[in-house]
């Protein structure tokens, strides 16, 4: 592995307590950060107000789709049911709304978590594999038991050294360099 | 019609339009293999060849005349049935037969059929029958065995013929011209389900030879002693006809109404349907009989006495003694055939003295000839024969007392013509191949003067002959017979008995033997005046004692299998008991004193002796069985080629020998006795009980003449609140039906024509055993009150078709839905076998393919020629149902719109319907006010089984009413507004 | 690094090592046997799925007054057992019981596998399963024929379809943190690659978090009322029909108290093993027990109190039919079904009053597993004594089950616990991330948060 | 390990293997869809006989032959007396003086007085029970169902023939003159054609 095909892409600041996090990512959002972000082995409550984030939108995507679900639901059964086929079943109207609600509500689970989770992928832009925390040796330490701030280099707030000298000042012992791997080499 | 029966030979398969149905499971495999071949032929680029195997149409090389691709052509023939000459209009479709109806015009069943007249299709198509002339264990040629048998003949050694009883007119003329071209021969006729013993007694009391026949129809009292003359004794097809038309109650009409005194020793069909029953044991019945005589006579307390003195109900006995009294003229009695002399001329003094001769017609040239003493039959085999001759029979089977093998050892040559490989045919050195009843040519005697003409409906499907045309050319072979010499075969023969004979005032033959053949009867019915009776050879037969002791054993014939001829019938054997509704098995039959005193239990078996000989039976429990009697059938235990019907129950034939000749199916002397051990013996009906619930509602003349709608208010309406619209039937067709339960009597001869009809599957005692028959129809039968003497109810249960129905709402994917005439349709093809439409539904009318019940059956493609051919045959996983024949309401309803004609009321007769002897079904168009099936809705007597379930059903059902005499005092009557 | 920090990274990187060690270690011979005895079970299943398939339904005790039997039993069975698994993950998260967390993801997985084996039921109580597919989906086909919407089977088709598909998704976002820790301990290479597609990158973004959080919230949200719908449309597949005993408005919720009831004895019966051979002692403690049990103690009694209303309102009601159909259950040919059910449900879990009992694995164990079997029977019995003397008494009959039967019960059991074991193995049985965040000291502002 | 490179190899596997399913299951569901299936079947038939000489080009109406299509259920294919009937003196000959194939088979069945094994085309399921009467009486065309049979040298399967392509037209709206509560062209009951 040859040094030229590493590339320094920003910071990253670890640290050991979501406290010292939280005061540091305070910190971040108050110096007016856009691209950086905060890494934890779990949720951290109190961090989206700490990096100065609003509300997720996944609700909205959630509560559309469940609608289209009841829409499609009672298009599906009254077309087929009372339109195209007709067929006369144990005397009860061709519309028969309230034996149609059951599947109404069904779809409506159904549309409403399938684009939850979709939503979910692709907010959280997962399906991407790779990652600068890899490469930095970081990520093993931050899906089990450390805390860290990641500063992107491409944010128009940083430069190398006094954003490591931010986020020291705000309490992180351990900060280094956040690195990419860009040759088409495998990696360790 | 044609006498050139050739012409409608069987042709194989010749197009599309007869290709017997493939199951629909054919298709589900097809697909399978379908997408099994698609993903193969994906992988290898070939998207596109995948199609069904290709299918073959051959069109005929030359059109039979008549004859048009899937329509149907009807045969008018005849058949006898067990003792009695019936009438048949066969359907044939492509030159098949495939369903068999009464004959409309014929004088006795008048287009109504009896079970075995329907199931005699099934034997038709038997895989099991014999195919070809067996020498021994070896196939035979025919010219082989007739040069066995003329060599034997003109040897001049002895010759014993056996024949059955029911020979027709032409058959028994050639009998006799065999025994005066053979001078040695002695002809002998072989039958255990026959009224000897009754014929003898009439001989002996009115001084002739004949039969008397019960004519009921206006009757207004009638009395049973043992005589079950609306099941099987007799000619119950007439008889339930007649006996319908004095219980018909139109709208308050109560008033011709009869009454049915039964007093039995078992339960039938016939005590099923009395107004009062009198449970007796048989040696009473002699007694019973001449008190009442006495009682009629004046002395007025004898019955009364009598009753005392046989434990039997004293009101009852009295009230019918007193109804009796008043109804001279209109009153006859009728006493069974399996009954003691004493019996028969008791009742033939019971009859002159109540001028009963109106309802009974005298029969000078009975239907069948009269019955062999088998001692004279054992005496002339006994010394050894040299040819002995079995035609029909099959003594080794049936023989009283058993050991009918040995006699036949000694017969140097002995020949059985047979159907089946039975046990006799096995036992004999050569077996001839008897060709069916539909591949025949016959003629019978229904009536003094009127003569049915059976005639070949198909070629034979196998190297068969006849019996009448066998002893035909062995007569001719002779060269004795100078007449026979202008015949070529036994067809000429009965033309030329018929030319000699019935049609001999006709000026043209020809034309009127083609008219004959077209209307299956001929001639007139000569009317003979009722002989007098020898009073005092009666009074003297009458006194007779009739030993009886505390345990009476009484024979009949089996409801389904009579003695035995019927074995092999899948149809038949699955036909449950109309009274215990047993499938597959006989039994002994107890009543519930009886069987609690011997302390047995329905499944135990028990030895039943009598005179020395024993059988081994299973107990069945039945209520209204008399105390003191053991009931028993023939016709089980049989050992026969095929799987169906071989050793199902229990053979009684020893028993017949019990007693001699006398009274071979009664004997006064029987025992009872656990034998250890438990059989399982099954019925299709396991609960008798009503729970209360508005199924049958009942009423009588009383409770109609204070309150004409007491049916009305007896129903259980369901409230009106109805939350949606229903659908609009009220404009075009809307399907219903009716049932009377005033006339049917619960035959269960409805439940084979469904089979035959619609392709009903049978399934086989294991599985009745586990509740998964197919019936479409079945007869539901409810007890109530005393389990000793219970009141019956039938109740013939259909799809109901209901409006709101239950099934319909269930089904998933549309497998059952409505149709715009109001029918509840079941579509096979479609149905994914969830079983949920069954479970919904309140009468249990739908039935599950559990196994491909059908394609198990098939085990020879011969027995595809049986099925209709306008019905889908259902396969496995497939729910079925009564689909109140839509093939053939389709059948009119599209011819009516294509000759744009209305459908006329009476043109579509669902198969239960044009079966049903009572008339007691009807189906029709419910928007037609003047149609049957509107008049019975609208009647005052009309109500619907399991109303207050809000189903709707569109079977309407009139009530029972029973005409209980006013001196007794009779429990309520059933469906009391609650 | 503060005393605090360091206690807390230590009690991190232990609970990692505590719940991922089953999915990390060489299978051990006690799992291996277990799993090639519920494997065979298994085995069962499939050859009494293919015989029932090439023989058909006539294999079973299934008659025409009894048109289900096992096989619906077996149905609302497993689909009750798999009740408990969404009503602890998404209820309990909503109701912010943080105890839920040792137990949740198995109950979750639990959930999904007897969703699994309860679809095996109505696919294959047809006799004829390779027509479920094209016929009871309303999908285009060259027949122009649709479904019937109106058929409870077909709310079923649904809302099992439904269900099993939501449980899917929730379980597996639910796990995708956990799989990316699971990827990032991993030292073999298939491993990693495994985990890391699985994972989809997860890499613990504080924004992804954001969304995660909000979407876990929204899917227990969903699941709520669609575990309640689940069984409340299994009970209309009685309730919608017109069967005496089947009839009945208060099936919905006694369906749902009883599916949650035997979900909760279920997850007791697993749990208590699972702890014991993983050596989850500590994570699924005493005290978790002791909650679970309060639940079941409460949905005893909501069972009970449905038992007595059915023969309360059967007898109100008037109707003979319905009165009937009760004095059937309790006195007929069945009634020792009946009071089995009635034992096993309502007296039996009355011990757990006792503290003691709710605490003590070797007392509690014979009680859920009486529980267990006390929820078969009571679905038996709605099932088979409703159905086998119906309104028409001429049609009344009695079902016996036949080794078919027996095979497929027996088998789906063999099926379910190895679909668990499976899970065992290799996927984290406690969630690691939620475990986590409830650790003390993991919360920001030193461990007092709400 | 997880490089761009590995995203992209991912990526592409996963794209690849969407797209072969989403193209296997097209290319199968229309491969087997019954309606493809089935139209254009072709076979080749034991004589090379013309429906667009004798329907076409001598304009024979349909019931000649298919003579009971007006009386019963099934249209029926004529008996090779029949065919007799004309072909007994029309036997058109090759240049070279020879009778045409399709003559010479003819006359060969009928000389054997066998049938002749036609191979079925338009063929329908056993559990539906078409009536040729019904739509004949009903003014429906033979060539609605048939095709253009007139046009044809070798017959062939012209529509499914499946459900659906009874159902279009059965549901259409009923003719001018239809009784009031007929709401379709034709019924759309099931047991008009299931029993």
């Amino acid at each position: 592995m040859t040094s030229e095909t590493r590339k320094t892409v920003g910071l990253v600041g670890l640290f050991d307590d979501p406290d010292s996090l939280m005061k540091a990512a305070e910190a971040c959002r108050d110096a007016g950060f856009r691209k950086w972000d905060c890494h934890t082995p779990y949720p951290v409550h109190g961090l989206d107000r700490a990096m100065g984030m609003g509300p997720s939108p996944v609700p909205y995507v959630t509560i559309t789709a469940g609608f289209i679900g009841i829409g499609v639901a009672l298009l599906m059964q009254g077309w087929m049911d009372v339109i195209d086929y007709p067929i006369r079943i144990g005397g009860k109207p061709l519309w028969s709304w309230p034996a149609f609600v059951p599947i109404c509500f069904e779809l409506f689970v159904l549309f409403a978590a399938g684009s939850t989770l979709g939503a979910v992928l692709f907010m959280c832009r997962l399906g991407r594999f790779h990652s600068p925390l890899h490469d930095s040796g970081v990520m093993a330490d931050i899906t089990s038991s450390r805390f860290a701030i990641v500063l992107d280099a491409e944010d128009s707030k940083f430069s190398p050294q006094a954003s490591e000298e931010l986020l020291r000042k705000a309490g992180c012992t351990d900060v280094r360099p956040l690195v990419e791997n860009t040759g088409e080499g495998e990696a360790h | 019609m044609s006498q050139m029966p050739e012409k409608f030979r069987y042709q194989g398969l010749p197009s599309r339009e007869v290709e017997p149905r493939t199951p629909p499971d054919e298709y589900s495999r097809r697909e399978a293999i379908k997408l099994l071949a698609a993903s193969v032929a994906l992988a290898s680029g070939l998207p596109g060849c995948i199609r069904k195997p290709p299918r073959t149409i051959i069109s005929q090389a030359q059109s039979p005349e008549y004859q048009h691709p899937g329509m149907p052509l009807y045969y008018a023939s005849a058949w006898t049935e067990g003792q009695v000459p019936y009438g048949m209009m066969i359907r044939t479709v492509d030159g098949r037969p495939i369903k068999i109806e009464g004959l409309p015009g014929h004088p006795l069943n008048r287009g109504a059929s009896s079970a075995q007249m329907q199931a005699s299709l099934l034997s038709l198509y038997d895989p099991d029958r014999l195919r070809n002339p067996m020498k021994g264990k070896d196939k035979a040629k025919w010219a082989d065995a007739d040069a066995k048998v003329r060599e034997a003949l003109q040897g001049g050694g002895s010759v014993v013929l056996i024949t059955r009883s029911s020979l027709g007119p032409s058959e028994r003329a050639m009998v006799e011209r065999f025994l005066r071209a053979v001078p040695t021969a002695k002809h002998f006729v072989h039958e255990t389900a026959h009224d000897g013993a009754r014929r003898t007694a009439w001989k002996e009391v009115y001084g002739a030879d004949g039969e008397i026949r019960p004519s009921l129809s206006k009757a207004r009292v009638i009395l049973s002693l043992d005589a079950d003359f609306l099941g099987n004794d007799g000619i119950t097809l007439k008889n339930i006809r007649d006996f319908a038309q004095t219980r018909s109650v139109e709208d308050g009409g109560v008033k011709s109404m009869s009454r049915l005194w039964v007093a039995e020793s078992g339960m039938s069909v016939t005590g099923s349907n009395a107004d009062h029953r009198i449970p007796v044991q048989p040696s009473k019945l002699a007694g019973l009989a001449m008190a009442l005589l006495e009682t009629l006579e004046g002395k007025a307390e004898a019955a009364k006495a009598f009753a005392k003195s046989a434990g039997l109900d004293e009101s009852v006995v009295g009230a019918l003694a007193s109804d009796l009294a008043a109804s001279a003229g209109a009153a006859v009695v009728l006493a069974g055939a399996h009954l003691p002399a004493a019996v028969h001329a008791a009742a033939a003094l019971l009859n002159a003295k109540l001028q009963a001769s109106a309802h009974l017609e005298w029969c000078a040239s009975p239907a069948t000839l009269p019955v062999s003493d088998p001692a004279e039959i054992r005496a002339a085999l006994e010394g050894g024969t040299d040819l002995l001759i079995l035609l029909g029979v099959n003594p080794v089977y049936d023989w009283p007392g058993g050991g009918f093998e040995a006699l036949l050892a000694k017969a140097r040559t002995s020949v059985a013509h047979s159907l089946f490989a039975d046990e006799t045919a096995r036992a004999c050195t050569w077996t001839l191949a008897s060709s069916h009843n539909l591949e025949s040519w016959n003629d019978t005697l229904p009536e003094p003067g009127v003569y049915g003409l059976c005639q070949p409906v198909i070629s034979p499907l196998w190297d068969t002959r006849q019996e009448a045309e066998s002893l035909f050319r062995w007569v001719k072979s002779l060269g004795t017979d100078g007449e026979l010499e202008s015949c070529q075969d036994w067809h000429d023969f009965v033309r030329l008995e018929w030319k000699k004979g019935v049609l001999q005032p006709a000026s043209d033959f020809e034309y009127a033997w083609e008219s004959s053949l077209r209307a299956g009867i001929a001639g007139a019915k000569t009317a003979a005046a009722f002989p007098a009776l020898n009073e005092s050879k009666a009074r003297e037969l009458a006194g007779q004692s009739v030993a009886g002791g505390a345990m009476q054993l009484v024979i009949q014939p089996h409801h389904a299998v009579l003695d035995g001829r019927f074995g092999g019938s899948a149809w038949l054997q699955e036909r449950p008991d109309p009274v215990s509704t047993i499938v597959w098995d006989n039994a002994a039959v107890l009543g519930h004193s009886t069987a609690a005193k011997l302390g047995v239990k329905e499944g135990d078996l028990v030895t039943v002796s009598a005179g020395g000989q024993q059988a081994k039976l299973p107990v069945v429990v039945q209520p209204g069985v008399a105390a003191g009697v053991v009931a028993v059938t023939l016709g089980h235990g049989r050992s026969l080629p095929g799987a169906i019907g071989d050793q199902a129950g229990f053979s009684v034939a020893k028993l017949l020998g019990a007693k001699g000749s006398a009274t071979p199916r009664f004997a006064g002397d029987a025992t009872v006795a656990p034998a250890g051990g438990t059989y399982k013996v099954v019925r299709l009906q396991t609960n008798f009980d009503m729970v209360g619930r508005p199924i049958v509602i009942d009423t009588n003349p009383a409770e109609l003449a204070k309150d004409a709608q007491a049916v009305q208010k007896k129903r259980h309406l369901p409230g009106d609140a109805e939350i949606h619209a229903s659908f609009d039937y009220s404009k075009g067709h809307k399907w219903g039906m009716s049932i009377d339960l005033n006339k049917c009597v619960g035959c269960n001869a409805c439940m084979t024509a469904c089979m035959a009809e619609n392709n009903v599957p049978i399934v086989g005692k294991t599985e009745c055993a586990l509740d998964r028959e197919m019936h479409w129809i079945r007869v539901d039968r409810y007890h109530t009150g005393n389990p000793d003497n219970p009141r019956v109810y039938t109740e013939p249960m259909v799809c109901m078709q209901c409006d709101n129905a239950p099934c319909e709402l269930v089904c998933p994917v549309d497998a059952t839905a409505h149709s715009e005439d109001g029918l509840n349709a079941q579509v096979y093809n479609r149905c994914v076998g969830t079983r949920y439409c069954a479970n919904n539904c309140p009468y249990k009318v739908r039935h599950f393919n559990f196994y491909g019940y059908t394609g198990d059956w098939l085990k020879d493609p011969v027995q595809e020629l049986l099925f209709n051919p306008r019905v889908t045959v259902r396969s496995r996983g497939v729910m079925e149902k009564c689909t109140f024949c839509i093939q053939r309401i389709n059948e009119v309803t599209f011819k009516a719109k294509n000759e744009k004609k209305p459908v006329v009321d009476g043109a579509i007769r669902a198969a239960c319907e044009q079966a049903c002897p009572a008339a007691a079904i009807s189906l029709g168009d419910l928007n037609d006010p003047a149609s049957l099936v509107s008049r019975a809705r609208q009647s005052s007597l009309a109500f619907l089984v399991l109303e207050d379930q809000n189903v709707r059903p569109n079977v309407w059902y009139k009530a029972r009413v029973r005409n209980p005499h006013p001196d007794v005092h009779e429990p309520a009557a059933e469906g009391q507004a609650h | 690094m503060s005393q605090e920090a360091a206690v807390l990274t230590a009690e991190l990187k232990r609970l990692d090592d505590d719940i991922l060690k089953p999915a990390e270690s060489f299978p051990t011979a006690r799992w291996a046997a277990c799993i090639t005895f519920t494997g065979m079970l298994a085995g069962v299943f499939g050859f009494c799925f293919l015989w029932t398939v090439f023989k058909g339904i006539g294999t079973w005790g299934n008659n025409n007054a009894v048109g289900w039997a096992w096989d619906i039993t077996n149905f609302v069975f497993w689909i009750g057992i798999g009740h408990a698994g969404t009503l602890i993950s998404a209820i309990l998260h909503l109701l912010r019981q943080k105890w839920r967390t040792s137990i949740a993801r198995f109950a979750e997985a639990m959930t999904l596998f007897a969703v699994i084996c309860a679809m095996q039921f109505p696919l294959i109580h047809t006799g004829r399963p390779w027509l479920a597919w094209y016929w009871l989906l309303p999908l285009p086909n060259p027949n122009g024929i649709w479904v019937n919407f109106r058929s409870p089977l077909m709310w079923d088709v649904f809302a099992v379809s439904t269900y099993g598909t939501v449980s899917a998704m929730f379980w597996y976002i639910g796990l995708l943190p956990d799989l990316a820790t699971l990827r990032d301990r991993a030292t073999h290479g298939i491993r990693k690659v495994v985990y890391g597609i699985l994972s989809l990158g997860w890499n613990g973004s504080n924004r992804a978090w954001s969304h995660y959080e909000k979407a876990y919230l929204l899917f227990a949200g969903l699941s709520t009322p669609l575990v309640l719908s689940v069984h409340s449309v299994v009970s209309f597949d009685f309730a919608v029909s017109i069967v005496p005993g089947w009839h009945t408005t208060i099936f919905p919720p006694y369906f749902v108290a009883g599916a949650i009831f035997s979900g909760f004895a279920m997850v007791a019966t697993l749990v208590i093993i699972l702890r014991k051979m993983f050596h989850l002692e500590h994570r699924i403690t005493e005290d978790h027990l002791d909650v679970m049990n309060k639940v079941t103690i409460a949905t005893s009694m909501m069972v009970g109190y449905a038992y007595l209303t059915e023969i309360f309102i059967a007898w109100y009601s008037g109707v003979a039919y319905e009165r009937y159909a009760f004095m059937n259950r309790a006195m007929g040919p069945y009634a020792w079904a009946y009071w089995t059910m009635v034992t096993c449900n309502v007296v039996v879990p009355q011990l757990l009053w006792f503290r003691k009992i709710r605490r003590s694995v070797i007392l509690l164990y014979p009680v859920v597993i009486l529980i267990n079997v006390g929820m078969w029977f009571e679905r038996f019995v709605i099932i088979v004594t409703s159905l086998h003397r119906r309104s028409l008494p001429s049609a009344w009959d009695m079902f016996s089950p036949t080794w078919v039967d027996i095979g497929l019960f027996v088998g789906s059991i063999g099926l379910f616990l190895t679909l668990i074991l499976l899970f065992c193995r290799f996927l984290p049985t406690v969630s690691v991330s939620e475990s986590k965040a409830i650790l003390p000291g993991a919360a920001p502002g030193g461990g007092h948060h709400d | 390990m997880f490089t761009r490179a590995f995203d992209r190899r991912v990526r592409i596997a996963a794209g690849v293997l969407g797209f072969s399913l989403l193209v296997g299951a097209s290319f199968g569901t229309y491969a087997l869809w019954p309606a493809n299936l089935e139209t254009g079947y072709a076979p080749e038939q034991p004589i090379e006989f013309s429906h667009k000489i004798m329907a076409g080009d001598f304009k024979i109406d349909c019931l000649y032959c298919h003579s009971f299509a007006e009386k019963g259920a099934h249209a029926t294919l004529p008996t090779v007396e029949s065919c007799m009937g004309c072909h007994d003196v029309i036997q058109p000959k090759n240049p070279d003086g020879s009778l045409r194939p399709g003559i010479a088979k003819l006359l060969e069945y009928w000389k054997k007085k066998e049938p002749i094994p036609w191979v079925k085309v338009n063929d329908l399921a056993d559990f539906v029970y078409f009536d040729h009467s019904r739509h004949l009486a009903g003014g429906v065309k033979c060539q609605e169902c048939h095709g253009p049979v007139e046009t044809m040298d070798r017959v062939r399967r012209q529509f499914s023939l499946k459900m659906k392509f009874c159902l279009d037209c059965h549901s259409q709206p009923p003719p001018v003159g239809a009784p009031p509560h007929q709401t379709t062209r034709a019924p759309i009951n099931c047991n008009t054609c299931h029993r």
